[in-house]
């Protein structure tokens, strides 16, 4: 039985629909409009500031607009990176909805033509230790993401868990996809050949995800019976999907190609033959379909998953489909793509629906009004809180915190190697590195500071990319290209929209100065509460994609032998607004949060990287979230040794031990090297005109600091290691 | 001399498993649709890991009735080496060419790390390059690997030989956090009566390169090395 | 107390796919000659044994366990008890 | 030809151990407070719908099947067919 059509077209988008028609749309056409125009699909309230962000660079050969972002990385070879999230899926169900998060990511790499080789996760939920709620979806979203992945074989190399009270309601469950492939292989989601031929692959068409992407594009309804909007995964499909349309790209015989995700078939068409300049003529009763008496918008807007729509030469279509069968892979030629530039569709002879492709691919922007939140300005000045009495104490609070603790528990259950790519894998280093070949690599890091965010949104944002860069720098790579994924409340609040737009400017910013292209992106709005209204943080995530040229200068966290130096670059702020430390030991939200300056976070990349050129360092890390502590003590457990450092040596204007380790200021890194080299290190820095400090020395198997030759800190690697091992795994039960 | 890699729906380390054989160690490897398997062609054959038809039902179930594997069971009656690798060892097993089953890890989840494996059988066709008690550094991933056995056939297995690898700590010792699954004995990796039918879960074929290697270890290279070693001999005889 | 033994089944609600029996159906069964088998859908099933004074507590206490510990997801699966005939 | 509704139980022997039982008797129903659980196996079921002329060739069929395609394990599963109430 089909089910009763509900619209979100605001009346303004009605009146512009009509205009445009010039006449009084039907059902079916009404439910195009809405699936195309939702959001998620037309980036209505977003686009207008997301045009602020520079995509434009050396190595970009695709930027956002498409499927996925294009990168040169020389010898013929390309990268494509794309990134996703399925936050309301999720958060009714958490496995089925995480899973078909990464079927969806997946599909865009492939949707380019190129071979899907590492996938990233970005996490964020409640308070696990006090939240059932947010251990269930914890649990049921990492096991979604590593049964999808897992089962097609693409390895799920890194990514970050994050646990905050204002994901209670809202959990965020972002995906990132990187593919490899060859440069004069990059097929696009353009339709531009009339007479083409449209063949719709994969599963068939159901009514699951039935007002999916309108769904996700209001607020979450809690406890509703949302049944529709459920997507089962089907990885033994996708992966089937994968090897026939490489295979059938690798013939050569494929003009066009389009994922279907959120908006079904109505949004692929739209946008296939908007890009191709072309019209379609679609007949639905071609379609394989998995119910019986389903409508033609159901079958328009249904988003089934495990779907791609290839767009190929006429005569070719019989090879096409061979490849197909031999993948046994479900096909139905659909239709053709004309020059009228209208979206024609019928069910056998009879139209159902006929709109200009123009006017259904372009909705209408959405203006929202902006105002800065009073909260802001409420935390800044705040009082210190009280000295903890027992250092060491907090400090291993602190260092296995969950947000800090080991991520094991989670990245064991990714298969991380499969592919022979994953050189760092989780938990070697901030970065990911894969092989392309053997002297070529790319590393890559997902990373996210909301509440550096929520004090100072552009700021954190600025931050946010920063950090993610100096991650890949930190495993010797040099940054070429971003992609972000902005998660926010309701846009039409004005502070939310504020917020969005602060962050969105902070991202430009840090781009430009470092000319540093965006890629790619994602917008997920109505990230709130619907009693409370209240939003989550805001909460943009930053991937950064570096690229590395020979193995010999690939670099991890693990700390190096005895004796090695330890020293670190840049300066530490009186800088604890938004820190871990002050969330997790003090419950506060306030204070100043660090700040970023251009031109000393360029200086200390540089340093470092001219550094590792060179051949001097040995271990690297960058310094973030619990602050310096959190970096030495992640550093002796990969290497599985211990440190001595010596607090009166950093440089720093801090007067507390506690703001000195847990301050979270940028343009910082750890590194190691031969007491020999510490000259070389010396110039390079002077060249830069970038402040460093030898802090200490890698020896014993001990975490030991001092201060002013008094012993503060004391503890044995093993236990940190296995503290932190424990936290999750005991938070979870087992 | 040549080798098949068999792939069936949802094979995902097929490529890798003939990256190592191919590229690294210049075999004459070929990779080759379950449908298209002809044993006669070949001497011997690797069922590479992965998920073949999603692990649906149990893993390795579905595959094991295919086609295919009336081929592999021909060939494992003539002799000719067969190597089973995580999906591959899952399907050896419910396919009967090797003995015990696999259950579900005992930690209820999907496990990858790299683990030591020690060999048992250094005399094995698939180990010849190792010496017993040589300790292996590779890494697992996977759901379904607790080996089990009961009584009688434990006790044949260890009797005849068949146990030919097993989970061990730094020490070289089979202790129980040493075992990533649950693994009844520890055991990682078995062989038929024969001893020309052998699975393991562990993934040689990631263990053979050192720029992949957390260790800069190539300790899965014993493996396929002494694959293609013993292939040779049983050829020239 | 007198025991007694409640079987839990767990199944994807009936609207919802479940590509697992799909592929048991058309991969394992239809295609090793099963073809009067029309249809598979997989499940799961939890055999307890609870005390209780009778089999209506026995079964309601069962059943708010499963709920409130969400040994299903109600989005996505039903879940039925029954009492175990032997 | 008549459908019929068979269920298909695959449980692990009892000598067996059910990790997956364990887990959910003493992290889930223990912990929460649910003591009067003693305990709790767990199982797959496969719903089947097969054309028969009668019920008795129904099940025997779908006997065979289970054997001849191990659709459980018998080193260490047991298998019940049944058909299914309603
Ligand atoms: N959700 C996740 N999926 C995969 N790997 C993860 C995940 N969360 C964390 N990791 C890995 O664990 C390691 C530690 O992560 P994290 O605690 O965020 O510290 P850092 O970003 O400083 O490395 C990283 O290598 C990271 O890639
Ligand atoms: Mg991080």
């Amino acid at each position: 039985m089909a089910q009763k059509m509900i619209f979100s077209l605001t009346s303004n988008e009605l009146l512009a629909i009509k205009d445009g028609m010039k006449r009084e749309p039907n059902d079916v056409e009404l439910s195009i409009f809405d699936a195309q125009w939702a959001e998620h699909c037309s980036y209505k309230s977003s686009r207008s500031l997301l045009s602020l962000l520079p995509t434009r660079g050396k190595r970009v050969i695709l930027g956002p607009g498409y499927d996925a972002g294009v990168l040169d990385i020389d010898n013929n070879q390309i990268v494509t990176i794309h990134i996703e999230s399925h936050n309301h899926p999720s958060a009714i169900d958490p496995y089925g909805g995480a899973a078909t998060g990464v079927g969806g990511v997946l599909r865009d790499i492939l949707s380019v033509g190129t071979r899907p080789i590492a996938i990233l996760d970005s996490l964020r939920f409640g308070d696990i230790e006090k939240s059932p709620q947010s251990r269930w979806l914890f649990k049921n979203v990492v096991r979604g993401i590593a049964d999808y992945g897992n089962c097609v074989g693409v390895p799920t190399v890194g990514g970050e868990v994050e646990f905050d009270e204002s994901y209670e309601r809202n959990c965020l469950v972002d995906v990132v996809c990187l593919g490899l492939g060859r440069r004069k292989e990059v097929v696009l989601a353009e339709a531009s050949h009339p007479g083409d031929i449209l063949i719709l692959v994969g599963g068939r068409t159901g009514r699951d995800g039935i007002h999916g992407s309108s769904f996700a594009s209001r607020d979450l309804a809690s406890g509703s019976d949302e049944r529709s909007a459920v997507q089962i995964p089907d990885p033994l499909t996708k992966k089937l999907i994968v090897e026939a349309t490489l295979k059938a790209h690798s013939g050569g015989y494929v003009r066009g190609l389009k994922d279907l995700g959120g908006g079904g078939l109505a949004c692929a068409l739209s946008e296939i033959a908007d890009k191709g300049g072309t019209g379609l003529d679609v007949d639905l009763s071609r379609i394989h379909v998995r119910e019986d008496g389903m409508s033609p918008a159901e079958i328009l807007i249904s988003e089934s998953q495990e779907r791609m729509l290839f767009v190929v030469k006429d005569e070719l279509k019989d090879d096409v489909s061979a490849v197909f069968r031999r993948y046994h892979v479900q096909y139905s030629i659909i239709g053709k793509v004309t020059s009228s530039r209208r979206l024609v569709i019928r069910v056998n002879e009879t139209k159902v629906a006929d709109v200009p492709v123009d006017l259904v691919a372009h909705a209408p922007l959405q203006l929202w009004p902006s105002k800065r939140p009073e909260y802001l300005d409420l935390g800044v000045s705040i009082e210190k809180p009280p000295l903890p009495r027992n250092i060491s104490e907090t400090i291993i609070r602190v260092i296995s915190s969950p947000n800090l603790a080991s991520k094991k528990w989670v990245y064991e259950q990714f298969d991380y190697e499969v592919g022979l790519h994953t050189v760092l894998k989780p938990g070697d280093s901030g970065a990911s590195v894969l092989r392309i070949t053997d002297d070529k690599f790319i590393a890559i890091s997902l990373d996210g500071r909301p509440n550096h965010c929520y004090r100072n949104p552009r700021q954190g944002a600025m931050g946010t990319v920063a950090e993610a860069a100096r991650n890949t720098i930190s495993v010797g790579a040099e940054p070429i290209a971003l992609v972000d994924h902005l998660q926010f409340g309701n846009p039409g609040n004005p502070e939310v929209f504020w917020t969005l737009t602060e962050s969105v400017k902070g991202i430009a910013d840090y781009c430009r100065f470092f000319d540093l292209p965006c890629v790619g992106g994602k917008v997920s709005f109505y990230n709130e509460d619907v009693d409370t209204k209240r939003a989550i943080k805001p909460t943009p995530v930053i991937a950064v994609l570096g690229l590395l040229k020979g193995a010999r200068h690939i670099r991890s966290r693990k700390l190096t032998p005895n004796g090695r130096m330890i020293v670190l670059i840049g300066q530490t702020e009186n800088e604890l607004g938004g820190s871990e430390y002050y969330r997790y030991i003090h419950g506060m939200s306030g204070g100043m949060p660090p700040n970023l300056d251009f031109h000393r976070e360029r200086g200390a990349q540089r340093l470092v990287a001219d550094a590792v050129r060179v051949g001097l360092l040995d271990a690297i890390d960058d310094c973030s979230s619990g602050g310096l502590i959190a970096t030495i003590s992640k550093m002796c457990i990969a290497g599985g040794i211990g440190a001595h450092i010596q607090l009166e040596k950093i440089l720093s204007d801090c007067k507390r031990w506690d703001d000195l380790i847990f301050s979270e200021s940028h343009s910082r890194f750890v590194v190691t090297l031969d007491p020999d080299k510490y000259q070389g290190l010396a110039n390079i820095a002077k060249n830069h005109q970038i402040p460093y400090s030898l802090i200490g020395n890698v020896e014993g198997d001990k975490l030991v600091l001092t201060n002013n030759g008094d012993e503060i800190f004391s503890e044995g690697v093993h236990t940190l290691e296995k503290t932190s091992n424990d936290k999750i795994p005991s938070i979870m039960g087992h | 001399m040549k080798v098949a890699i068999v792939q069936f729906p949802g094979t995902n380390c097929d490529r890798d498993t003939y990256y190592i054989l191919k590229d690294v160690l210049q075999a004459d490897a070929e990779l080759i649709w379950h449908e298209d398997l002809g044993m006669d062609t070949f001497d011997s054959a690797v069922i590479p890991g992965g998920f073949s038809y999603g692990d649906n039902l149990r893993a390795g179930v579905i595959a094991a009735h295919s086609p295919a594997l009336r081929q592999l069971r021909k060939a494992g009656q003539d002799g000719k080496p067969i190597l089973g690798i995580c999906n591959g060892f899952q399907i050896l097993i419910e396919s009967g060419l090797l003995p015990g089953a696999l259950l579900r890890n005992s930690s209820l989840r999907f496990v990858c790390r790299w683990v030591n494996v020690r060999v048992e059988a250094g005399n094995s066709l698939f180990t010849t390059f190792s010496r017993n008690g040589t300790i292996l550094k590779m890494p697992i991933a996977h759901n379904e690997g607790r080996y089990y056995a009961e009584g009688d056939l434990l006790a044949s297995l260890e009797m005849n030989g068949q146990i030919i690898f097993k989970y061990v700590d730094e020490g070289g010792q089979p202790s129980k956090p040493s075992n990533p699954n649950g693994s009844i004995l520890n055991i990682a990796g078995v062989s038929n009566y024969e001893g020309n039918v052998v699975g393991l879960m562990p993934h040689p074929e990631r263990a053979s390169e050192s720029l992949l290697s957390p260790f800069r270890t190539t300790d899965g290279l014993q493996i396929f090395r002494s694959m293609l070693r013993s292939v040779e001999v049983l050829l020239k005889r | 107390m007198p025991r007694f033994r409640i079987d839990v089944f767990i199944t994807n609600k009936p609207a919802i796919r479940d590509p697992e029996g799909e592929s048991i159906l058309q991969d394992l069964a239809i295609r090793n000659g099963f073809v009067s088998v029309k249809s598979i859908r997989t499940g799961k099933v939890l055999a307890m044994e609870i005390e209780a004074e009778n089999v209506e507590l026995a079964k309601s206490k069962v059943m708010e366990m499963c709920d409130s510990l969400r040994l299903y997801n109600p989005v996505v699966s039903s879940c039925s008890v029954r009492v175990a005939s032997e």
